[in-house]
């Protein structure tokens, strides 16, 4: 499935409901994401990763602009929910509490093949689940029964995902799927997107801060930051040569897993997160160590540097 | 180099009781290690693993349903010895904060919500030393001064800072009388990786001015690779390996670490990495042998009947496997 | 302890607490004049007397003096008598209160006064006169106080007000013994001093002076607390439900009860009873009634207040006036009364009550007189079967289980309305549903009892209006029950709340309003009024009910020489307006 | 500025609807009932009095004309709020012509001196000991004054408070049976009046403090207790601090916010009168005047004290609202 | 139902819990003996008054001539019954609003809540006072319990609200939606659990609040006294001033019933909450040990 972000603007009036103050979580940011790709969306918390996800997927209504399904406008997709949400799905941050700890995991897995009338008969969906089960590493035997507190947090990870893929979805939003999850089993959710990818041919928007699963699955990325797409690209290619200052920052703070890597100089910290957001000009602009004047007086808009948009005047 | 802290055998069990059956989660089972005087000891291992436990236990705060069960803890202090674990809470407060001080995993909410920042530093000063209010003040300000943080911060309630900042002051106030030894549970995870780079950075100063031992517990080896001078790799509660940062990363013995090792992806390279198969045990209910035979491509009969003691296996390193180094 | 006055001057007595302490005007709106002011404060031009049963000529000095039609009331006041502030009362007073309650729909009397008044005058400085629009045989009787009502006011005061409504008249000026000293802001006691010139009272011309320096109205509100203050002495009279009494007794040698037995004293000239809508169904039947009645054990009734009881078989109190006038001369008619060919009265009923007290444990005289001069004559005796043949003969039916049955089969229920603490109503209630009548007991207080919003109450709604209690004319009872005030449909206010009227009765309150009040025929008509209501039994006097079921007891610790009721020679109450001139018999014991 | 727009005018938007609602629903509960407050009246003067039945149909009118009875249910509405924000809660009906604004002002310094007082007591009282309780929770004293506190909070106030009068008025009769203060005491600043009001006020406050400090106790300890695992007092028992730090600046203070709100809504409340204590001590106040209100069916005089009872919970919790953010730092204006 | 018993069995742990439940079913049993009452609780005057306790009688008797003991289930009986209908009819009332109001949010939320405020700010006592003197003809025991029920909703009401709104945001509502899962679903099997602290706590804290109101109102003599409640247990006592007589087992007997039965209301919405409470449930069972 192809899904197209077109100048999408969210703005959240921050405070009571008689409050003036707005707060733009998402500010104009436009992206496509081919059928059969890995989008990844970064950047560091706070900067709209999530907002974005959830306009995608219906939950929270844009202030502006559009988002459209293989050319069909999202609101007129939500119309026929049941077809919708059969067809796009997703996978949450936290796998602890993705699921009621007062549920049985099962539920959720009979409810979505029967209410999207996947199957028919209990036996039907029974062999359904498994299908999908093992397509992660499980079997239902092991789910039989249980409570989500009685599972690791790869395990619930893992029959999320299996859940999502029961509709036989075209595109999964995935925001920050692996976050909460060990480094040992990191990867194998990883490598779970890769295969549905290659497998399934399902469009995913993986949304992430950690940049090194970005590198080793996404085919495009975008960087945010304070609500807009600073860079966007394809992925391998930022990552080996950031332009943004900010996505400079962002490569060189992730803690290379290696003891012999050490970081050059000392980096430079806000202490309140909000005041960027209110920033006229560039929002990096107070903690950029690139900056020039202009950046405190306007906005940058995008630039296109080698086939990557770059949204800062160094690239005028 | 000095030990400053020794700990043997320890074991300590969660009981929780049910209905009528109560059931032990061996959350430190049979842990012996030490730490030298200034050096930066990791503690790595997947989540609910025991590494916050085997923390608690080495700083003395046992609560009820955590039990030990045996073992003990020795710390060498200015040429004293203290049994951490058979110490009332009074003797505790002596050496506390003084000698051996502890940042706990989740910085958000250890800052009490109505008090300024100044003012719970100034409680922890009053309590241990006999300064006067003055001198109090003028130290806490220097010191953060020292640190690079804002002054002003110290004007600030809890709540007004940000998730990095709050998580730099409760390190700070951990290590403002220059403790000796400093514990520290997660003080990085759930940070951007921005401000964990900070924090990151806020550490090593501390470490490098204080020369202090300073003993960090993290599942995320890229923190250890930066920190760590010694990384303890904790599986099922049990200690499976222990080496010098270096060896660690280049030479895993246990192939658990190595699983974690070289599942790391790092840039320029996406060629497909394994993570670990299966998911780990449930400490109510460990297998029988070693903990991590079923997860274990090389397990043959022995590790599924006994379970290996961690031996040194090359010099100043240690690894609890059948099937690794030397002949047993 | 908590006194700044001279205790062994001053008598302490219950007042009510008031919410608006400042305000001494009662002649304007509807406040309560017993903190004092109608006591202690104004004299009426007469008094009425229900203990002594005549009428006291007070700030007038003879009784009306009407022409020939009743068209016009000549009143000649008592000379000599002061304002407390020293200036003289005349007949200008009189004739300015009148007015000035004509003018203002606030005032007291407001409504009559207009009616019936055409002029009003002085002759001279002591001699008033009324022209009447219309004859009115009993115009006079606005003006008898017997339960404050309407005083003359000071003319030299409320001439100068503005607004004399809202006037607040403090500190106050009367023509009684006693002035104003103080109060409190908060409303809980009012105390009072003797005028220096309590001779220029008619108090002090009539009785002579009245003995306490100091009068005090204390609020204590509750029995507990009244109880608690009568044995630390600080409290002189009360009146105090039977529970607190034990109390007392058990606890005080000072206690003096007004009657040893039963200690209810028989002053109030009011009877309490069961009052019936007798314009609802099935309460419009007389056989109903006359069931509901003789369902009742009274004797059994009694140990509700164990046996401290009194009994009126007749629609009025059996005070001891109209026992001679009324009770004594209808006893044969009494006996010989049948109803469904039975002889229902029983005139034994005291001593059966006597017996209950007795077991009790109370203190019962044995001379069969005395006992029912206290407890008063007979009343109807327990005659289920009689009732039952009532009921079964207008067409009620038993079901299976006893229970009674309307005519059309529906389950009879009695709505009973009554106050939380009424005993005898809870009694009367116990007995009707042994009878097999289903009762609903209502304690709250219930609305639109005059519009006929009610079955059955045994409440402050007596089963018939008050005689005066000081004087022989029954007028006052009777006339409300005149079918042009009951002929009313539900909904409408009418006179008597039972709306029962009947010819005969009209006939009779007409013959009296032609009569002079003090004409013997009077009596005549009053005892054939209360032989056609005993007959017919609108309503079922019993005596007294809960809230007359009241001990009074006095404290002798400071003060001796109470009425009591072989000694009645005042209305023994300190709420009643005859206070003032109790407080001339008391003596002092001289105790500190 | 920004304080004003966005907090303090939907803040007051809050205040006015709450008290307009509130006034609504005060007037509208006895009108749609079928009672008559005028039947009341009437009716003691009925039982007592000679007046003929026309006579009272005539009152009947001048009655309904007094109180503002006259006309639909709306007319009657509107007139209320005319005369209500003239600050004219009309006369009462029982007092006659006393305006029930007058009647208040009679009885309401008494009742906010004794409860202002006996609140602030027992809630200081109960926040500290409630606090030692509930920190100390395992230990036996607290054990056993938890119990006590436990006991007493059931007891009825009537049978409480009858106990200390039977206690302290009779078989040690220290204190006076009731009243503000003594027969003949003229109303001054002088030591003796005062130390005559203390002598009077003591055992109704005693009642109020003993009974409000179980239930503020109570309250504050189970707070106490759920505060003791927060991580912050966990965090501070680690640091080693003094335990009676703890207990005061983390534990005590945190507890604190809570039980404000519940502050602010007693103190709030104390418009209502105590209605219990002013009966049974009589001790004057506004208690005793809703109550003979209510069961004279004195309109002007429920809705008047309704009213100012909804206004004063209302401004209190205004108050509380604006003062919170100085008590916790971590709510502000938004 | 294997559940419930585990539940209770691990509740039973409680030595608060045990105190409770033994208490309140001694409690319910006294009540439920009322149905063998040898003596009608609307009959008065059936024995000797004011007789100490004996064999015959073993609370001894009233000066109304009745049956202390007897009189006490029927009371109890009674006091339960508009206690349970005032506590569901106040949680009826504020899970709805407070669920409509979280879920629906918007005007009606605001509409809702407004009425939520103002009950908050309404002088309960006076209100009741005089809605009790207003309806008196029809103030049975059950429209007793709704008056008093009708002014115990708003603060948990609004506590229930809150808890949806922060509730709708939890990432496993997103997943019942994910699933398909209907609306009432998603209350009933992603809210309710969470609610059940608060809405258990509320009932008991409603019941306790309902008792009270009933004790007070009749001692005032605002209720019908004649039906046997603890209330009218009360307004008797004190009318025949036994306190005064010193007929103390007819003071003590209402008094220890009442401290009992709240004392267990009061320790088992404790423990039930401390129960469901997963992290105090924790520590809980370290101290049992
Ligand atoms: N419902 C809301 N109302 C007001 N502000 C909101 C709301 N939701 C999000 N925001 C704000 O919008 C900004 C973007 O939030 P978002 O959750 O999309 O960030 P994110 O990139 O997902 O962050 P994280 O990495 O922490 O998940 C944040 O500053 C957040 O505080
Ligand atoms: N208070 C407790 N009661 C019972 N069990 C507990 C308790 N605290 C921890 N456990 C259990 O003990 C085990 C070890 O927990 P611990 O917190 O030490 O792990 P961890 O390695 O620090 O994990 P994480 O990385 O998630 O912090 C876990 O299985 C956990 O479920
Ligand atoms: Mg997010
Ligand atoms: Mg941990």
């Amino acid at each position: 499935m192809r899904v197209s972000v077109r100048n999408l603007t969210k703005i959240f009036r921050v405070g009571s409901i008689f409050s003036l103050k707005k707060l733009v979580a998402i500010d104009n940011v436009s992206f496509e994401i081919g059928s059969g790709e890995i989008f990844s969306l970064a950047g560091e918390s706070g900067c709209g990763k999530t907002t974005t996800a959830k306009i995608l997927l219906g939950l929270e209504e844009p202030t502006n602009g559009e988002v459209l399904y293989d050319g069909i406008k999202l609101k007129d997709f939500v119309e026929n929910e049941m077809h919708f949400l059969k067809k796009v799905q997703t996978v949450q941050q936290n796998p602890f509490s993705t699921f009621n700890p007062f549920r049985k995991v099962e539920d959720y897995l009979f409810k979505t093949v029967l209410r999207f009338k996947m199957a028919n008969t209990k036996d039907e969906a029974l062999r359904l689940i498994e299908e999908k089960l093992s397509v992660v590493g499980l079997n239902f035997d092991e789910i039989k029964g249980r409570y989500p507190s009685e599972f690791s947090g790869g395990q619930l990870q893992r029959i999320s995902i299996a859940r999502a893929l029961l509709t036989n979805p075209s595109f999964l939003v995935a925001d920050e799927p692996v976050s909460m999850i060990d480094a040992s089993l990191r990867i194998s959710i990883v490598n779970l997107f890769r295969d549905l990818k290659e497998r399934f041919g399902i469009s995913i928007l993986y949304i992430t801060h950690d940049l090194s699963t970005a590198y080793y699955v996404a085919d495009k990325l975008a960087i945010m930051f304070r609500g807009s797409i600073v860079e966007m690209g394809r992925a391998q290619d930022i990552l080996d040569t950031p332009f943004h200052p900010y996505t400079k920052l962002l490569k060189s703070s992730i803690p290379v897993p290696d003891p012999e890597y050490e970081w050059d100089e000392n980096i430079n910290l806000s202490s309140t997160e909000r005041e960027e957001f209110f920033a006229k000009g560039c929002k990096f602009a107070s903690r950029c160590p690139e900056v020039m004047s202009i950046c405190r007086e306007s906005v940058p808009p995008d630039f296109d540097v080698n086939g990557r948009v770059v949204k800062c005047w160094l690239y005028k | 180099m000095e030990k400053i802290a020794v700990a043997e055998n320890l074991r300590a069990y969660y009981f929780i009781k049910s209905g009528d059956k109560t059931t032990s989660i061996r959350a430190v089972d049979n842990v012996s290690l030490h730490f030298f005087e200034n050096e930066v000891y990791g503690i790595a291992g997947e989540s609910g693993c025991g590494k916050s436990t085997l923390l608690k236990v080495l700083f003395g705060e046992i609560k009820p349903p955590l039990k030990l069960v045996d073992g003990e803890v020795v710390f060498k202090l200015d040429g004293e010895e203290y049994r951490i674990n058979s110490m009332s809470l009074d003797q505790l407060k002596k050496i506390r904060w003084k000698y051996v001080s502890y940042v706990p995993q989740g910085s958000m909410s250890v800052l009490n919500p109505v008090r300024k920042i100044r003012r719970i530093f100034l409680d922890v000063i009053e309590e241990h030393t006999s300064m006067s209010r003055e001198e109090a003040f003028s130290r806490i300000e220097s010191y953060f001064e020292a640190l690079g943080l804002p002054v002003r911060v110290l004007d600030s309630y809890p709540h007004q800072l940000s998730g990095g900042m709050r998580q730099r002051v409760t390190i700070a106030l951990a290590t403002v009388l220059n403790p000796k030894v400093i514990f520290a549970d997660e003080p990085t995870t759930a940070l951007d990786v921005v401000v964990q780079r900070g924090v990151i950075q806020l550490l090593k100063k501390i470490h490098k001015e204080q020369k202090n031992t300073l003993v960090i517990v993290t599942h995320d080896m890229g923190v250890h690779a930066h920190l760590a001078t010694r990384i303890g790799v904790m599986y099922a509660g049990r200690l499976i390996e222990e080496a010098e940062t270096h060896e660690i990363f280049k030479n895993p013995l246990h192939p658990y670490t190595r699983f974690l090792i070289n599942s790391l992806p790092r840039f320029g390279d996406r060629s497909r990495k394994e993570g670990t198969p299966g998911s780990p045990p449930s400490l109510a209910n460990l297998p029988s042998g070693c903990p991590f035979h079923p997860r274990c491509p090389i397990a043959d009969q022995i590790c599924m009947e006994m379970e290996p003691d961690l031996i040194e296996v090359a010099r100043n390193h240690k690894v609890a496997c059948w099937k690794v180094g030397v002949e047993r | 302890q908590f006194l700044n006055v001279p205790r062994e001057q001053t008598v302490i007595v219950p007042g009510p607490k008031t919410a608006n302490p400042g305000d001494f005007n009662v002649i304007a709106g509807w406040k309560d004049p017993h903190r004092g002011i109608q006591q202690l404060l104004l004299e009426p031009l007469w008094m009425d007397d229900p203990v002594r049963g005549e009428i006291i000529n007070a700030l007038a000095e003879t009784g009306p003096i009407y022409n020939e039609d009743f068209t016009k009331m000549i009143v000649k006041l008592r000379k000599g008598v002061y304002w407390s502030d020293g200036v003289p009362f005349t007949a200008d007073d009189v004739v300015f209160t009148v007015e000035m309650c004509m003018k203002y729909p606030e005032m007291a009397r407001h409504m009559e006064f207009n009616e019936y008044i055409d002029k009003v005058y002085k002759e001279d400085d002591y001699t008033v006169v009324f022209e009447l629009k219309k004859p009115n045989t009993r115009f006079h009787t606005y003006f008898i106080d017997r339960w404050g009502y309407w005083w003359p006011m000071p003319k030299h005061v409320f001439e100068k007000v503005e607004d004399p409504v809202g006037f607040t008249f403090n500190p106050p000026v009367g023509t009684g013994p006693y002035v104003l000293k103080d109060y409190d802001p908060a409303g809980y006691w009012v105390l009072w001093e003797r005028r220096e010139d309590w001779q220029r009272t008619p108090t002090g011309m009539i009785f002579g002076m009245p003995k306490p320096k100091y009068v005090l109205f204390y609020a204590y509100e509750t029995d507990e607390k009244i109880t608690l203050a009568f044995l630390q002495n600080q409290l002189d009279a009360a009146g105090i439900g039977p529970q607190a009494l034990k109390a007392l007794l058990k606890r005080s040698k000072y206690v003096k009860l007004y009657s040893d037995f039963p200690f209810v004293p028989l002053v109030d000239p009011v009877v309490g009873g069961i009052t019936i809508n007798t314009a609802k169904y099935p309460f419009n039947m007389k056989e109903v009634r006359w069931a509901l009645a003789l369902a009742l054990d009274i004797v059994k009734l009694s140990e509700t207040e164990e046996g401290n009881m009194l009994i009126s078989a007749l629609h009025i109190p059996p005070l001891p006036l109209y026992r001679k006038l009324y009770y004594e001369p209808l006893e044969e008619w009494l006996q010989n009364l049948t109803v469904n060919g039975v002889k229902v009265y029983d005139p034994d009923v005291p001593l059966k009550i006597a017996e209950v007290a007795k077991r009790y444990g109370w203190n019962v005289p044995d001379d069969p007189e005395k006992i029912k001069l206290g407890v008063g004559s007979g009343w109807w005796k327990h005659l289920p079967d009689v009732a039952e043949q009532l009921l079964l003969s207008v067409g009620f039916k038993r079901d299976k289980n006893g229970k009674w049955l309307l005519p059309n089969g529906t389950p009879w229920k009695i709505q009973l309305g009554t106050n939380p603490n009424d005993l005898v109503a809870f009694g009367v209630a116990q007995q009707w549903r042994e009878f097999g009548i289903d009762v609903d007991v209502i304690t709250t207080y219930i609305s639109g009892i005059n519009e006929g919003n009610f079955e059955v109450l045994i409440t402050g709604n007596w089963p018939a209006p008050e005689p005066w209690g000081g004087h022989a004319d029954l007028h006052r009872t009777l006339y409300f029950f005149h079918s042009k005030y009951q002929n009313k449909p539900l909904g409408e206010g009418v006179g008597h709340v039972s709306r029962w009227f009947d010819e005969r009765l009209d006939k009779i309150i007409d013959e009296m309003e032609k009569l002079d009040w003090n004409d013997p025929r009077n009596i005549e008509f009053g005892r054939e009024g209360l032989k056609i209501l005993a007959e017919e039994l609108p309503t079922i006097p019993i005596g007294t009910i809960g809230v007359l079921t009241t001990a009074l007891v006095y404290n002798d610790y400071y003060w001796t020489n109470w009425p009591t009721l072989e000694n009645p020679y005042m209305m023994p109450y300190w709420h009643w307006s005859q206070f003032k001139y109790l407080l001339t018999f008391l003596e002092p014991t001289g105790r500190k | 500025m920004k304080f004003i727009k966005s907090y303090l005018i939907p803040r007051l938007i809050q205040y006015v609807y709450m008290v307009v609602i509130g006034i609504t629903l005060v007037f509208l509960i006895p009108r749609l009932s079928p009672v008559d407050p005028i039947e009341q009246i009437l009716n003691t003067r009925l039982r007592i009095q000679n007046t003929t039945p026309e006579a009272v149909i005539k009152m009947r009118e001048v009655m309904e004309e007094l109180y503002g009875l006259k006309g639909t249910l709306w007319e009657q509405y509107v007139n209320l709020w005319k005369r209500l924000l003239k600050g004219d809660f009309g006369p009462s009906m029982v007092y006659y012509p006393a305006s029930v604004i007058s009647l208040i002002r009679n009885s309401l310094p008494w009742t906010i001196g004794l409860l202002t007082l006996t609140t602030l007591i027992s809630w200081v009282l109960g926040l500290v000991i409630g606090a030692i309780l509930g920190y100390y929770k395992e230990s036996f004293g607290s054990k056993i004054l938890t119990g006590i506190l436990m006991a007493i909070n059931p007891i009825p106030y009537y049978i409480f408070a009858l106990t200390l009068l039977l206690l302290f008025c009779y078989v040690f009769p220290i204190f006076p049976l009731g009243g503000g203060f003594s027969v003949g005491q003229k109303i001054s600043l002088s030591w003796s009046f005062i130390l005559d009001v203390i002598k009077h006020g003591t055992l109704p406050a005693l009642s109020l403090i003993i009974l409000g400090f179980a239930g503020w106790g109570l309250g504050t300890k189970i707070l106490v207790q759920n505060l003791r695992e927060e991580d912050y007092v966990v965090y501070a028992r680690m640091m080693g601090l003094r335990n009676s730090k703890i207990l005061f600046s983390y534990v005590l203070r945190n507890a604190m916010l809570p039980q404000v709100t519940g502050l602010g809504l007693s103190l709030g409340g104390i418009f209502g009168g105590a209605m219990m204590t002013e009966i049974l001590f009589t001790y004057p106040g506004i208690g005793t005047l809703a109550y003979n209100a209510v069961r004279a069916n004195d309109y002007n005089v429920m809705i008047a004290i309704s009213f100012f009872s909804i206004i004063a919970v209302a401004t209190a919790l205004l108050i509380l609202d604006l003062l919170y953010p100085l008590i916790d730092p971590r709510i502000r204006y938004r | 139902m294997k559940r419930i018993l585990r539940l209770f069995f691990d509740m039973w742990e409680d030595l608060r819990f045990k105190y409770a439940v033994t208490v309140l079913t001694a409690l319910v049993l006294l009540s439920i003996l009322s149905i063998f009452s040898p003596y009608d609780p609307y009959k008065w005057y059936v024995l000797p008054t004011n007789q100490p306790p004996s064999l015959e009688h073993i609370l001894g008797t009233d000066g109304k001539g009745q049956d202390i003991f007897w009189l006490l289930t029927f009371s109890l009986k009674n006091s339960l019954i508009l206690a349970t209908i005032a506590a569901v009819f106040s949680r009826i009332i504020a899970i709805t609003i407070g669920m409509l109001s979280g879920y629906l949010g918007g005007t009606t939320d605001r509409i809702l809540m407004a009425l939520t405020d103002t009950f908050m700010v309404m002088p309960v006592f006076p209100l009741l006072l005089l809605l009790s003197s207003l309806i008196k003809n029809y103030l049975s025991l059950p429209i007793l319990g709704l008056i008093i029920g009708v002014f115990g909703w708003a603060g948990d009401a609004r506590v229930i609200r809150s808890m949806i709104l922060s509730l709708r945001e939890r990432e496993f509502v997103v997943t019942s939606k994910f699933s398909g899962m209907r609306t009432f679903e998603v209350v009933f099997g992603d809210f309710v659990p969470y609610l059940i602290p608060v809405i258990s706590g509320g009932f008991i804290g409603s019941m306790m609040g309902a008792i009270g109101f009933e004790i007070v109102l009749a001692i005032l003599g605002f209720t019908r006294v004649e039906i046997p409640t603890l209330g009218s247990m009360f307004h008797w006592m004190i009318n025949f001033q036994a306190m005064l007589l010193g007929y103390w087992w007819w003071v003590l007997t209402p008094i220890v019933t009442a401290v009992f039965l709240f004392t267990a209301l009061y320790t088992l919405s404790l423990s039930i909450n401390e129960y469901l409470d997963p992290r105090t449930r924790m520590q809980r069972i370290g101290a049992v040990k």
